[in-house]
Order: structure tokens, then C-alpha cells, then sequence
């Protein structure tokens, strides 16, 4: 978004500190909460979160048949949960589908494992195409599928948040569940690639 | 409502554009705005159905030529005046008419780490009936409500499969016009992108959404 | 596509914003604009539909937040260096890279008239079997094409009658694509309202939309 | 339309000019054939022409038949044809059905008839509304019809143009054609109102 690359709209900047301060001096809102919190989405949340959820699964099957039949719950035994992420569904791309998660309506993501989403998951293009065109989105990430390949899209709407479990990479045998997880991309977990590996 | 936020299937918004390296906030602004969400959401003026209709009631050209911060800022901003939380004046001076002590409700530094692990789901431990069954084919109705709805535009009129109950939630539609929680039964619904999007599409493809009793009848 | 320009049925826009003595046009400007329009389709170098499209190709930010007249100088622009009558350096200058006298097809002064008062119909007089008859219910198609349509999106898999054949016509979806004229029979189809948007519309209104034979499938 | 109230934009000035100026430069187009034909649609085409078929339809009832049955030929008895109405439709307008004319997907209008259309016909307010909500539109435009008339929206797609026959008020009978003429309002031929008569 070439948005993100000009300075900031002086009017928007007006408008917050304005928001902030009434609110503040209402006794309504703490600005060292707003730190605090800002601080943890910034810095403790984010798709490392996720890529640990993955690595374990591919390394532990009894975890992985955890995941897939409840996700919620799986995935706070790894310390993970809350806020816009209180139900999980974890969807598992195989050689014969391809899962790929949207919000049309808004920009509903999985905050607690996967942090909070990037500019193109929350825009107008990603949002109108990956229902009707998910093939071409997936073919401008440079995931071209065969057509005996099916793609689920999942287009999440807010109560149920969704999180892709990707294929694990041919020649990971030997890797350990840290190897693994340093290997898995937020887009891969979002379903708009694949986790690639190549042995060094 | 059929607003600027009901996006899907629609055409001309040109290539996904990726951010190499993207920051997780890209300016000051956008990090007060995002941490006013959950302390907004825990003193309950509004709910966060009602929120993300303050959104889509935003212009076309604004909700489309605006960030997403912006979105919740102008949703902020119109909900606590609509609430009565605030007054266009406040805002535009950007001062309080009679500053006050802490409100009990305040959000807290102690406790703003513990709403964000809970989180608060919408899930409700009612044993409401379902209406569908796992594996039965339904039709998503025809409907056009002014309000918030979770039924986009591009699924109406389309008869699906139901592939999961997700158990009793909070009912997005009504919640979002503040008439009520209208607890029902969630469902995953698969709908072929042939029956979505005509015979073009790949046989295989499909679409899943979530969809609530009130959306469906059997098909 | 779904474009921009697909208006029908969103919400949003707020109530219709009437001028009190308005002029036929408002700037200089676009009465230039106005006047290249018959002008320009004297040179044949793009058809009509094929000029909506370039209307319907401008960005929703662009195509929502500009008047009507410039949406038609974005499609004179876009046609003319597409068709490789002009470069955007010459458009961009102002400067024509080589001058040079009149075409043989230029509108004049003196036929500018009879070409307003003739017009250019695109009913083709050629016996082409009509497919379906007045009377007859009748199902538009649920396509999603990625040029010029005239199936807008509300009407898409609905139900309708038939209440007038109109004769045979250039098809505007392939004509806009430049694909062929394509001749077929247009004729006017009567939706309910019920069936276009659900059961709480009113039970006798209706709209009526002209569509051709390759929209519809008997029903 | 606010915008119509502003200054012009320098920019799209400037890209007229250009247009107007390479055109004319390269022998493709004359800048005083432009002046004729505004010209013409500034001073000798507009709504006078349609009520002038209207007042003839409500005098001399076998025109209307002929109105309603072929609307183009109809039309061009009265001289009027052309450019954006050479297929013309006329739907009349009665105490059980009352018509009105949109065009969803640009702003389709019947030009020989009624002239060019008004700001509010080709913006987004009228053409997203007038299919969905067309009691809605009446109502803001003072008509409030009741449930028992019948609204026939008309979505006009290019090809044919529609113009609306309105009903002849109460009290006109002692009218000569050219006094009806005067009271038929170009809204009136859209259908977003009634011809209306008060005796002097």
C-alpha cells in the first residue's frame, strides 16, 4: 500500500490525540494500558506464535490429531489465546487441497497466532479476489496449482478465527521442532504459500 | 447493509500488493488507535458487532481511500457520540466538558495483558436446538437487512453444504444492531465456487463461511 | 465486471442530491467533453460498449469520487492511446508528434446535427430466432465475466418473465470486448422485487431489465 | 453534487485542453463541430421536447396508442429522434401502476426527449437505490405511493430508452395542448414525480 509509505495524514493525527485525551480525561481510558497492550501485539505476538504450532504438529502426531479436531484448545497448550482468536479452526493443506483463509467482510485474522495482519490481508484487493479468483492471488505469490489440486477457501467472518497448517517440506526428517518452526512463514500459515526448504 | 465493506467478488481492485519487511504498525497514530480497541471494548459502551458496522457505515470513497486504522478511528469516534460517551464538540476541541476521576471499568496497565490472553469470545453455553445437520444441503436467504449482517452479498441465494456446527454463538446480525444476542447455532457452510460464481469456475473449488440458523433454511 | 459501476441494489450513498435550476452543464470544461463524444464516435475508432468498459476499467475510489464527464475523459484517454490513435506523451504534452489535415471522418460543423438527430441504433436488421417468447419465465445466468456486461449483479440467478421482445441487437457484451456484434434478440425481463431482493419487498413491484438471449436460460 | 459548486479542477481543465488540442492537431476532430453540437443540446434539445409528446398523448388518444405501441416512431411524428433515443420505449403511468426509470450501470437517458441527463440521475444515491428502494427515492422526491399502486422500476440498459407517459392531472380538460405542454415537468417523464395542476 503506498499508503504506509507517505507521512502522516496531520488531520488523522489531530483526530487521535484528540480521541485519546477526551477519553483519558473522562476517567475512561489509561494511555499506559494503550502502551502496554501496544507493546504486546508489537513485540510478544506474532507468527512465531503460529510457526510453533505447526512445528510440533509436524513432530508429534498425537498433537496434530488434537489440532485438527480442536483447535482452541490445542493451541493454548502451547500458551496461546485470546483476544480475536478465542475459537480456533486449524485447516491442513495436503497434495490434494490447498486451504486459503479470507475476511471479506473485514479483516478477521487470528491475533494470538499469528499477530496482527498485514496491510494487504485487510485491503480491498486480497479481500474482493480470494473468493472468486483464489487461484490468480495464489499465482501473484508465486503458487501456481494444479488443477486436480482443490482450493478451500475459508472466508472467516469473526466468531471462528481460521489458521492453515501447511505441508511440511520434503528432506525435514532430521530437523528438530525449533528448526522446524525458524522454516514457517505467516504466509504460509495464512495459506497464500507454501513452506519451502532447501538443505544447506 | 450492502455497504463499501462487502467486498467480495468484486473486480478492478488490481494486484495484492506485499510490503517487504512490513512493520506491525507503520506510524504513532496507528498504535494509539489500536490499543484504544481493547480498552474501548472492555468498559462496553458498544459491542464489536456494533463496531464493525460503524465501519461499513462509512462512505465508499472514504472506507475505500481510507487505511484500516482510519476505519476504527471513524467507528470510535461515531459510536461514542452516538452512545452519548462523548460530544462532537469534545472532539473537536479535544477536551473533556468535566473531566472525571478513573472510571471502575478503566482498562488498566495491571490488567490490559490479561484481557488480551482471555480475549471474549462470543461462544454461549445454552442449549439452543441446531436447525441443521452436518452433511445437509441448505440455501443462504435473499436478504438485504440496512443493519449488520454476516451474510455477504456474493453467498445469497446460494445453496451450500453444511460441513460443521460450531456450537451456540451470539447472533452477529442483531448483536451488531445492539436488538440483542439472539443466541443460535454456527455453522460452516461449503459452497461449491461453480454454485457462487457460475461454470467457469474450477469443479473443485469451494468456499466455506460461517453462517448463523437465521441465515439458512433447508434446500 | 463487477466494477464500479454496478451500482444496483448497494446501500450507502445517502438520499438523491437534487440542484435546483440546474444547467445543462456546470464548467466550460465539460461541455468540451460532452461535444468529442459524438465526435469521437464519428471516427470509429472504439464503439460505445466498448467506451462504457473504459469507464468501467477507472479504479472505485476514482470512478466514486469523480463527476460523470470525467469518467468519460478517462475512457477518451484510455481508448485513444489503447487503439494507438494517441500517446500518453502526446496527451501529456498537449502537442500532436506529427500534425496533419483533416480526416476524411472528422465530424464537421455542418453534419454535426444530422448526426444528433439520426443517432447510431444498434438494432441489426438481420432474422436471427429468438430463443425465448413473451410470456416465458426465464433464469439469468450467474456469470461473472471480466469485460463489459449488461447482466448487472443483482439480477444474476434470478428468476424473471419475459414481457417484450425488442428485435435483434448488437450484444454489447462481446461488442464491448471487441469480440464481434454477435446478434441476438434483447428483450425486456420482468423481475419481482421479492425474487431481486427477498421477501420483505413490496409483493406487486417490479423491476424490468433488458437482457439478451445469451443471459438467459429457460426456467 | 457539492462538486459541482467548486472551482474546476485545474488538472482535468489542463487534460481537456490537451485532449481537445492533439485531436484537432492530428485532423481528427473540428473544435467548431464540438461547438454546434453543445450547442444544440444547451438550446434546442430537453424536456421540452418530451412533454410536448406527452401533452399530444393526453390530447389525442390515437397518438397515445401509437406512443405506446411504437415509442420511436411515435416520437419522431413530432420531429424528435436521434442520438441516445433511437429505441424508445414510453411506459404510461396509471392509477394502479406507477413507473420509474434508472439506469444501474452508467446513466442512460433518453437525450432527444428529455435532453441530457441531471447531475443526481448518473450518481451513485439514484442509480444504487432506485431498484432496491424505489419507494424510498419517491418519498425524498415528495411522493409517497401507497401499497396498493404498483412500481414498475425500469433499468434501461442503452439499447432501449424509456420515458414515462405521466398521468394527466384533475382538472386540465379545458387545457389546449400547448397549456399541458407547460405544466409537464422533466421529473415527471423520469417518474420520480406527478404532473401536478392547480386552477388559477
Amino acid at each position: 500500500m503506498g499508503a504506509n509509505h507517505r507521512d502522516p495524514d496531520p488531520e488523522v493525527v489531530l483526530r487521535v490525540k484528540s480521541l485519546e485525551k477526551v477519553l483519558s480525561d473522562k476517567g475512561l481510558i489509561d494511555p499506559e494500558a494503550i502502551d502496554t497492550l501496544v507493546d504486546f501485539y508489537e513485540n510478544k505476538v506474532g507468527p512465531q506464535n503460529g510457526a510453533k504450532v505447526v512445528a510440533r504438529a509436524w513432530s508429534d502426531p498425537e498433537y496434530k490429531k488434537r489440532l485438527l479436531a480442536d483447535g482452541t484448545s490445542a493451541i493454548s497448550e502451547l500458551g496461546f489465546s485470546g483476544m480475536q482468536g478465542e475459537d480456533m479452526v486449524v485447516v491442513e493443506n495436503t497434495p490434494k487441497t490447498h486451504n486459503l483463509i479470507v475476511c471479506t467482510l473485514c479483516s478477521c485474522y487470528p491475533w494470538p497466532v499469528l499477530g496482527l495482519p498485514p496491510v494487504w490481508y485487510k485491503s480491498p484487493p486480497y479481500r474482493s479476489r480470494a473468493v472468486k479468483d483464489p487461484r490468480g492471488i495464489l499465482s501473484e505469490f508465486g503458487l501456481d496449482l494444479s488443477e486436480e489440486i482443490e482450493v478451500r477457501v475459508w472466508d472467516s467472518t469473526a466468531e471462528v478465527r481460521y489458521m492453515v497448517l501447511p505441508e511440511r517440506p520434503e528432506g525435514t526428517d532430521a530437523l528438530s521442532e525449533e528448526e522446524l518452526a525458524e522454516l514457517i512463514t505467516r504466509d504460509s500459515m495464512i495459506g497464500v504459500e507454501r513452506v519451502e526448504y532447501k538443505e544447506s | 447493509m450492502n455497504g463499501p465493506h462487502d467486498l467480495g467478488g468484486l473486480d478492478g481492485f488490481g494486484p495484492v500488493m506485499k510490503e517487504a519487511n512490513e512493520p506491525v504498525f507503520h506510524y504513532p497514530w496507528e498504535k494509539r488507535v489500536f490499543g484504544m480497541f481493547p480498552a474501548l471494548m472492555a468498559l462496553r459502551f458498544f459491542n464489536l458487532d456494533e463496531l464493525r458496522h460503524g465501519m461499513e457505515r462509512m462512505s465508499f470513497a472514504s472506507y475505500l481511500t481510507s487505511s484500516y486504522y482510519e476505519h476504527w478511528l471513524h467507528s470510535f469516534e461515531t459510536l461514542l457520540v452516538e452512545k452519548g460517551v462523548l460530544t462532537a464538540d469534545e472532539l473537536s476541541s479535544g477536551k473533556a466538558s468535566s473531566p472525571q476521576g478513573p472510571s471502575d471499568s478503566m482498562l488498566t496497565p495491571e490488567n490490559a495483558n490479561g484481557l488480551a490472553r482471555s480475549g471474549a469470545s462470543t461462544r454461549i453455553d445454552l442449549d439452543v436446538a441446531a436447525s441443521f445437520k452436518v452433511g445437509q444441503s441448505v440455501l443462504a436467504k435473499n436478504i438485504h437487512p440496512m443493519g449488520h449482517t454476516r451474510l455477504p452479498r456474493y453467498a445469497r441465494g446460494k445453496v451450500g453444504e453444511v460441513v460443521e456446527d460450531h456450537g451456540v454463538f451470539v447472533f452477529a446480525d442483531s448483536h451488531g444492531q445492539g436488538t440483542g444476542a439472539s443466541p443460535q447455532h454456527l455453522y460452516g457452510v461449503k459452497f461449491l465456487a461453480t454454485e457462487l460464481f457460475g461454470d467457469d469456475s474450477p469443479p473443485n473449488d469451494s468456499v466455506t463461511l460461517d453462517l448463523w440458523d437465521d441465515h439458512l433454511v433447508a434446500s
